[in-house]
């Protein structure tokens, strides 16, 4: 650090005027001569003195200074650990035997320690104390700890946990105080398991160290079988022999246990990427499967969906903060009617000039997709785009020993609910009726008065829509970039054609099936084998079943 | 076999120009007005290259209707086979002057070269290779594809599936081919080195005849009655199948010939870019091929080559020209000549009538035999 | 089963999803013979010339051609082989092909690719061309695409074709279907020459051309025979009348 | 033939003769705004100087590079308003290789031996530097490659500003050693050669460090992953040890944004499991919402936060040239930025553009810092740099809580590699060789011949 040092020192020259900067250098001339004496002093200064470690420029020792002034119950700890935290503690930058600490409030300084008002040091004498994420951890617990005793149920359940999540020794008389004051029974439970964590790591000459305690705190724990308990009590070391025992057959039924769940996470992992792969695909399923319109644009409308959401976001917060949660449910019909519209124009202008040739199809649009890629790099930027999860969408839920994500969950619901309305609008819609006569009998349908060239620029058009909303998914799992949508076109193509074009369920058992396979091969081929291997697997199964799981069967599949 | 016109034209301004340019490389003092720089050279030697490809991809897509979206997996295993004896070529040269290794096996700790590097430091060998390898797995794919009767989009698709799965494959670093950054650095061929200007011109005007020969074979093939009844399968499977014609072992043949046409193709490109990584693999790549036949004319042979020149070289010049919207003109020119150039820019100067039995058919008439065939 | 049966269908039944298009189907034709099958929409017909041609399998019941060929076994590049030749209701002949090509394409002769490749067309092939454009009226049209002809025209060259394969048994799916009066006669003139080498199964709805034709009819009806005999005795089948005539 | 065959070929004919004379002409047309040209591009040595920009405008390198062209496109304006280079104007050469590797090769021949520039500032991945390797080899021309990378190469005719590894996965690793107390560690990245090749230099060292094999776990992902909960939660598992644990993540671009997204979404904290990034700066940041990355660490040797008034200065600078307040500026932005100046310091020194000369100048030659100090152009080509260890903030920009106490000299070769260790790059005569072995005494590539 020394060198920085020097190197802020050097600046300040500017912003000072001479005879301060004059003083100054004198300062630092001396402070250098006196830095091989001033070491040890400083260390006898810190012994005893809480606030001393602070100061220190190992951030390890930082933090174990915080824990210990966090319990040592000194009053000026907690306004300490907060102007530590806020970045407003500064110490006097040279080796000094009472390492003096300052904390800088909107009038002037004040001592730490005291809490005296101190005329403003020069700032070329000062070093702000960086928080580095150690430290910060540490200011979580000792913060817990400190709320181990207000009046919010709340604040007193996070301290208990952050307690549990330190296990720190020094904490345990804390503990004991607050379990005597505790009703709430759900924290006692946790305060208890927090006293066993601190209670095995205290050494084992401290009086609290009795064999049978240990093992009853074992067993605490090892009811609460979750991945912070593993690792706390992997941690334990020099236990005695028979705790040592307990500890390890308590590790082992944890881990048996955490392996069945793992199984069923991959499950939830291979669910979450077919609904994924299904909501890219369900547009797909539309323009491809039922239109036979191969649409290599596809990824790009899907793009074109995520980039709707990330205005209509801007838009929000710009005009109705108080809605910025709720961007997503808005980007969500805006992305559809976007998409939609692009769709109804590319079948007017492209597609409908392309009918009976799906192969020249293909091409133009995939000179289209080239041009909106660009298009969207002109107008965007190249760049990420940042597009903000919700807090309703972020964070995870523990089901047992499962660790579902709360974004996936919303995207498996919303990908069932997408598919729910596409299914019934075919099925019940007008649209839907229209749509399905025509497919079937172009000429019939014309002849019955259904305007078949209109019918067709809406299903297309309903087809992009469906991969707008898709990018709205997207956009909270991935890059808002202009490749987006590249990243997904190969594994949608694959989904409609191993579900079997022309068939919306085939494309969900498709898409799950994908999904569920990759999960599963994963873990043992690794991600890029098992991408290949999956891959390999859909070519070999395309041979045996040339029209997918769910071929259209009779004269009509020839015709 | 006798020649038409257009095989002669063709053939003429293939290997014309090509000799023109080697000459006017070689010969012309830098100075004077008409000498063609290096860059030029190693530029038309790349399109040739792709020419190549084009014209296997022609074979497959405009002669039996077979529209590959994988093609460039061929073209990137030719050039692979290649690559890898280059690399062999390069002996103690490499950095770490390690005689057997590669660099990059070196630099990922392998100690022992991997038994399938074996024999490629033999010229001959690799030769095989490049035949053999797309070859060999064109044969396997078809034959399982094809018998199935997997057909249309269904092919298609996993087309591009096969090639987007050896992309992967190939990225991986374990796999023993230089990972992502593939195979580059190479120093000579048949110990000339590739740094000299008549080593490129050498190369550029070798794609050229190997072109030429290409254009010949595929020419006899497709004028053969092997190549009638491939026209038949490509308009009317289902018919040909009840004048007792096996349209699958038809599609195998062409094939399995048009991705050894690769493969070659990929063969000559490597040395003159001087580098073969897994991009080579991307989907991408293969509709672009599968593109510029389109530009050209579906169909006709010449309007492969034509296509692959032309688009390559106007991308050659948009880059540069205008880096930041060439993208709009590429993709622009494909909707275009899909919409208004149906039978390609061969299309727009031919007679009305196409000469009897090149090109494909209208929509109006694909739609009939597919009725028919119901 | 008898010597001199060509084909024997022996209750074949095939049914697209749940919907049996054909019943139970038996039906027994002797070499040489001309056959004509009528039935209404939906009666079969077509799955019934599916099945022979081995375009589709059936769920149960056999097809013998010959004495002890069991075409269920084989498909349809194998069974045209056999000698079976299909013209199609809407013609199909190879359209960027000029007349001769199409014809030299069908020509018997050995089908494989290694031999396509290196084929050139003989003398032999050449003459046998040239009468197949005389029998099909087409000589004039001989260089021209096949698909500039007109839609009669078309229809002839396809006959063309099926003969240049010298089948055994020919099928003919509704040959007249949108032709004038006279070339219709013409048709039923020619039908009738092929007759003499080779036996013939004729699909038609016109039973004018039926008539013309007269030959001994079966009566298709939901995918199995409701009657068979000479036209007038089929006309005052009542059973026919009732479903088919719809009197 | 048939007649109408026989029209259609004299039409053939003509078209073909057309298209492909079009061909050759427009082949030559690219070629013919230069009077001659041989292989050695002497590039003339009056009237402007021609800069050439090689960096990636489209496909999936674009979002990193793209605004590498902006940063120089920024400094020959500022340049030229300075009056140039000995009074000659910088023009800048501006092409589009498309994240595309052969085309990177293309187009740097064509800016060499067609556009003659007198220096090429880009590439960002080492394909793309492979790829154009050969070609400033045999060309003879100079490459500024502006992006950290995985070291074991050192050519003559390339002058590598971003960092070695033991510029930034070192001293990244020692932080969290000693002042996290770290003691197991997961090497997660993409699968390609820079991760590759610096997790082996890692995994040498730490074991050299005393970390058990057990406690080091190395995985890879391919390009563009999204789908991470396995991986996370894997992590989550191996982190579940009881000792501290550490992610190193040489995960690229791409794969960035949804890797973190798991991570905030799994609720894994910096203060739990920290990771440290060598591929994610504020660019890749912008994209995401950092809310949930605080304390996340990553090493460079340049941050956009870092407080000097010279740094100031240009990052004010270069978003009023972009026109927009919400561009970042990163480390390879900082590494061009050196480059360009110690460039044009080199060629004033050597007094003009001749390549050779020009290349022995750049040695020795330096510039400041924009976090302080000096950077050095070392025989070996590298810089010497400062390193940085930055925590994420809430704001997408980075927090720097620590930095090594000196400047930390490049070492292209790793002596933590067996195959590299006795190697070392020097171009300064008598050695003039980018791979000396030091123990065999001699050059093992080419050496170079003045």
């Amino acid at each position: 650090m020394g060198r920085r040092g020097a190197g802020k020192g050097g600046q300040c020259w500017r912003h000072m005027s001479p005879r301060i900067a004059l003083r100054a250098a004198l300062l630092v001339l001396t402070l250098l001569l006196l830095l091989p004496t001033a070491v040890p002093m400083r260390a006898h200064a810190a012994a005893g003195d809480p606030f001393a470690p602070l100061a220190a420029t190992n951030f390890d020792v930082v933090a174990r200074g915080v824990r210990s002034l966090a319990v040592s119950g000194n009053p000026r700890a907690v306004a300490v650990i907060d102007a530590l935290r806020d970045g407003k503690l500064f110490a006097w930058k040279w080796p000094r035997p009472d390492a003096p600490l300052f904390i800088r409030t909107d009038n002037g300084f004040v001592d730490a320690r005291s809490g005296a008002k101190v005329e403003a040091p020069a700032p070329v004498n000062l070093r702000r104390i960086i928080v580095n994420d150690s430290v910060r951890g540490a200011i979580d617990t000792a913060e817990g700890a400190l709320g181990l005793f207000s009046k919010s149920v709340a604040a007193r359940r996070r301290a208990a946990d952050t307690l549990y999540q330190s296990a720190d020794p020094g904490a345990l008389s804390l503990i004991e105080r607050a379990l005597q004051s505790e009703k709430d029974a759900g924290i006692a439970r946790v305060l208890r398991e927090a006293q066993a964590a601190a209670l095995l790591k205290s050494g084992l000459k401290s009086g609290t160290g009795a064999v049978e305690a240990r093992l009853a705190a074992v067993h605490e724990l090892a009811a609460r079988a979750d991945l912070p308990t593993r690792s706390l009590l992997a941690s334990l070391q020099g236990q005695p022999p028979a705790v040592a025992a307990a500890i390890q057959s308590a590790i082992r039924d944890i881990d048996r246990r955490l392996q069945l769940w793992g199984l069923l996470e991959n499950v939830y992992y291979g669910i979450s990427l077919g609904a994924v792969l299904l909501l890219a695909a369900a547009g797909l399923a539309i323009t491809f499967g039922v239109m036979g319109v191969i649409n290599m644009a596809h990824g790009e409308i899907m793009m074109i969906g995520a980039y709707t959401t990330f205005v209509v976001q801007h838009l929000i917060a710009a005009s109705a903060p108080a809605l910025t949660q709720y961007g997503l449910l808005f980007a969500v019909p805006a992305a559809f009617l976007v998409a939609g519209a692009l769709g109804v124009v590319i079948e007017r202008c492209l597609i409908r000039f392309l009918y009976g040739r799906p192969l020249e199809t293909l091409l133009a649009t995939w000179g289209l997709s080239l041009i909106l890629q660009q298009a969207v790099r002109s107008i965007f930027g190249p760049t990420n785009q940042d597009v903000t999860s919700p807090a309703w969408m972020s964070g995870y839920l523990n089901l047992g020993g499962l660790t579902l994500t709360i974004n996936r969950l919303w995207i498996i619901l919303f990908a069932a609910l997408v598919l729910g309305a596409l299914m019934a609008t075919l099925r019940w819609g007008g649209l839907g009726r229209s749509i399905r006569a025509v497919m079937q009998n172009r000429r019939m349908a014309a002849a019955m008065g259904i305007r078949t060239p209109w019918i067709d620029a809406l299903t297309f058009g309903l087809g992009s829509g469906v991969a707008g909303i898709a990018g709205v998914a997207l956009s909270q799992i991935d890059n808002v970039s202009p490749n987006l949508g590249q990243n997904y076109i190969i594994d949608s193509f694959l989904v409609v054609v191993l579900g079997g074009v022309g068939n919306l369920w085939g494309t969900v058992f498709g898409a799950l099936t994908l999904g569920v396979v990759d999960k599963f091969v994963e873990p043992f081929a690794g991600a890029v084998l098992g991408k290949v291997l999956v891959l390999v697997f859909l070519i070999l199964f395309i041979q045996r079943r040339p029209s997918g799981l769910f071929p259209v069967k009779g004269r009509a599949a020839e015709a | 076999m006798q020649l038409d016109r257009t095989a002669v034209a063709t053939l003429g301004c293939v290997l014309g120009g090509a000799a023109l340019l080697a000459s006017l490389n070689l010969l012309t003092p830098a100075a004077s007005a008409v000498h063609v720089p290096d860059f030029v050279i190693s530029v038309v030697g790349k399109y040739l290259c792709y020419a190549i490809l084009a014209l296997a991809v022609d074979l497959v897509w405009g002669f039996a209707g077979i529209l590959t979206l994988g093609h460039a997996a061929f073209f990137a295993l030719g050039g692979y086979a290649m690559g890898m004896y280059l690399m062999r070529e390069i002996g103690a040269r490499g950095v770490y002057a390690n005689p057997i290794l590669p660099d990059f096996m070196v630099f990922i700790g392998w100690n022992k070269l991997p038994w399938y590097w074996y024999g490629f430091d033999h010229f001959w060998f690799a030769l095989v290779m490049v035949l053999a390898v797309p070859g060999v797995l064109a044969f396997v794919f078809g034959w399982f594809a094809f018998r199935s009767r997997v057909s249309g989009v269904y092919l298609s698709i996993i087309t591009q599936a096969l090639t987007y799965a050896l992309m992967l494959a190939f990225f991986r670093n374990d796999m023993g081919f230089g990972g992502n950054n593939g195979m580059t650095d190479f120093k000579d061929i048949l110990g000339a080195p590739l740094d000299r200007e008549s080593t490129s011109a050498g190369l550029m005007l070798i794609t050229a005849i190997v072109l030429a020969a290409a254009f010949l074979v595929a020419r006899a093939m497709t004028r053969s009655r092997f190549g009638k009844v491939l026209m038949a399968v490509r308009d009317a499977e289902s018919r040909t199948r009840f004048l007792g014609y096996r349209p699958e072992s038809y599609k195998l043949v062409v094939w399995t010939v048009s991705a050894v046409l690769a493969g070659i193709g990929g063969a000559l490109y490597v040395p003159q870019v001087g580098i073969i990584n897994p991009s080579e693999f991307a989907p991408g790549n293969s509709i672009e091929a599968v593109i510029w036949v389109a530009v050209g004319g579906r169909g006709t042979l010449s309007g492969a080559i034509l296509g692959a020149v032309l688009v390559n070289l106007g991308k050659t010049w948009l880059t540069s020209a205008l880096p930041e919207v060439w993208l709009f003109a590429i993709g622009g020119m494909f909707i275009f000549v899909t919409l208004f150039l149906p039978r390609g820019i061969i299309g727009l100067f031919a007679a009305r009538r196409p000469a009897a039995g090149t090109e494909p058919k209208s929509a109006a008439a694909e739609a009939a035999a597919r009725e028919a065939a119901g | 089963m008898n010597e001199d049966t060509l084909l024997y269908l022996d209750g074949v039944t095939v049914s697209f999803d749940g919907f049996k298009a054909l019943n139970e189907l038996s039906l027994m034709l002797e070499p040489g013979e001309m056959r004509a099958v009528i039935g209404p929409n939906g009666a079969g017909k077509t799955t019934m010339m599916d099945v022979i041609t081995g375009k589709t399998r059936p769920d149960s019941g056999s097809v013998v051609f010959g004495a002890d060929i069991d075409l269920t076994r084989l498909d349809e590049p194998a069974i045209a082989r056999l000698g079976i030749g299909r013209k199609f209701q809407r013609p199909t002949v190879f359209e960027p092909l000029s007349v001769r090509e199409n014809l030299l394409l069908a020509l018997a002769g050995d089908r494989s690719p290694r031999f396509t490749l290196w084929a050139r067309e003989s003398a032999a092939e050449r003459s046998r061309i040239e009468e197949m454009l005389a029998t099909i009226r087409l000589t004039a049209e001989r260089d021209r695409r096949a698909a500039d002809l007109s839609h009669g025209q078309k229809q002839w060259l396809e006959i063309g074709m099926l003969l240049a394969q010298d089948p055994r048994l020919l099928l003919v799916d509704e040959p007249v279907a949108g032709m004038t009066d006279a070339e219709t006669a013409q048709t039923a003139e020619l039908l009738r020459e092929i007759n003499r080498t080779r036996s013939v199964v004729v699909v038609e709805h016109d039973m004018a051309f039926v008539r013309a034709l007269g030959v001994k009819v079966t009566v298709l009806h939901e995918g199995s025979v409701l009657a068979e005999g000479s036209i007038e005795a089929i006309q005052n089948h009542p059973r026919v009348v009732e479903v088919y005539l719809g009197r | 033939m048939s007649s109408e065959g026989f029209t259609i070929d004299r039409r053939h004919f003509g078209l073909l003769g057309v298209g492909l004379a079009a061909a050759a002409t427009g082949v030559g047309a690219i070629a013919s705004n230069v009077p001659q040209a041989k292989a050695a591009p002497a590039a003339p040595e009056t009237g402007p100087i021609k800069v050439g920009i090689l960096h990636s405008l489209s496909g999936t390198m674009a979002i990193s590079e793209a605004p590498l062209k902006d940063v120089m496109l920024m400094l020959i304006a500022e340049q030229n308003k300075k009056g140039g280079v000995m009074g000659r104007q910088l023009v800048p050469v501006v092409t589009d290789p498309a994240s595309n590797w052969p085309l990177f090769a293309e187009k740097a021949k064509q800016l060499l031996s067609v556009d003659k520039v007198a220096v090429v500032f880009g590439c960002w991945t080492s394909v793309s530097r492979k790829s154009v390797l050969p070609v400033f080899e045999q060309l003879n021309g100079i490459l500024l490659y502006p992006v950290q990378y995985e070291g074991q190469e050192c050519s003559r005719n390339v002058f590598y500003t971003g960092a070695a590894p033991n510029q930034q996965a070192i001293p990244a690793v020692d932080y969290l050693m000693n002042q996290v107390a770290v003691k197991r560690w997961v090497l997660e990245g993409t699968d390609y050669v820079y991760p590759r090749t610096t997790n082996k230099i890692l995994e040498a060292y730490l074991k050299a460090k005393g970390v058990a094999s057990s406690d080091i776990l190395i995985n890879y992902t391919p390009f563009g992953y999204s789908d991470w909960q396995a991986e996370v939660a894997k992590i989550k598992a191996f982190g579940s040890a009881g000792k501290k644990t550490a992610v190193v993540s040489t995960i690229n671009g791409d794969a960035n944004v949804p890797f973190y997204k798991e991570l905030g979404n799994q609720g894994i904290k910096a203060t739990d499991i920290p990771v440290v990034a060598f591929s994610v700066g504020e660019q890749e940041l912008a994209g995401i919402d950092t809310k949930p990355l605080v304390g996340h660490l990553a090493a460079w040797n340049y941050f956009q936060s870092v407080d000097t008034p010279a740094n100031k200065e240009v990052v004010a600078a270069f978003k009023a040239f972009a026109k927009d307040d919400k561009r970042v500026f990163n480390d390879p932005m900082e590494a061009h930025y050196i480059g360009f100046n110690m460039w044009v310091k080199a060629v004033e020194k050597a007094g003009g553009t001749d390549h050779d000369a020009v290349i022995d100048a750049m040695v020795g030659v330096a510039h400041p810092n924009l976090t302080g100090d000096y950077a050095t152009m070392m025989p070996n080509h590298h810089l010497t740099k400062p390193v940085l260890i930055g925590e994420v903030q809430g704001n997408g920009m980075f927090n720097v809580v620590w930095q090594t106490p000196g400047l930390v000299v490049a070492q292209p070769w790793s002596p933590y590699l067996p195959e590299s260790k006795n190697l070392i790059g020097d171009w300064l005569p008598p050695m003039s060789c980018g791979n000396y072995d030091v123990v065999a005494g001699k050059c093992l590539g080419a050496k170079h011949k003045a």
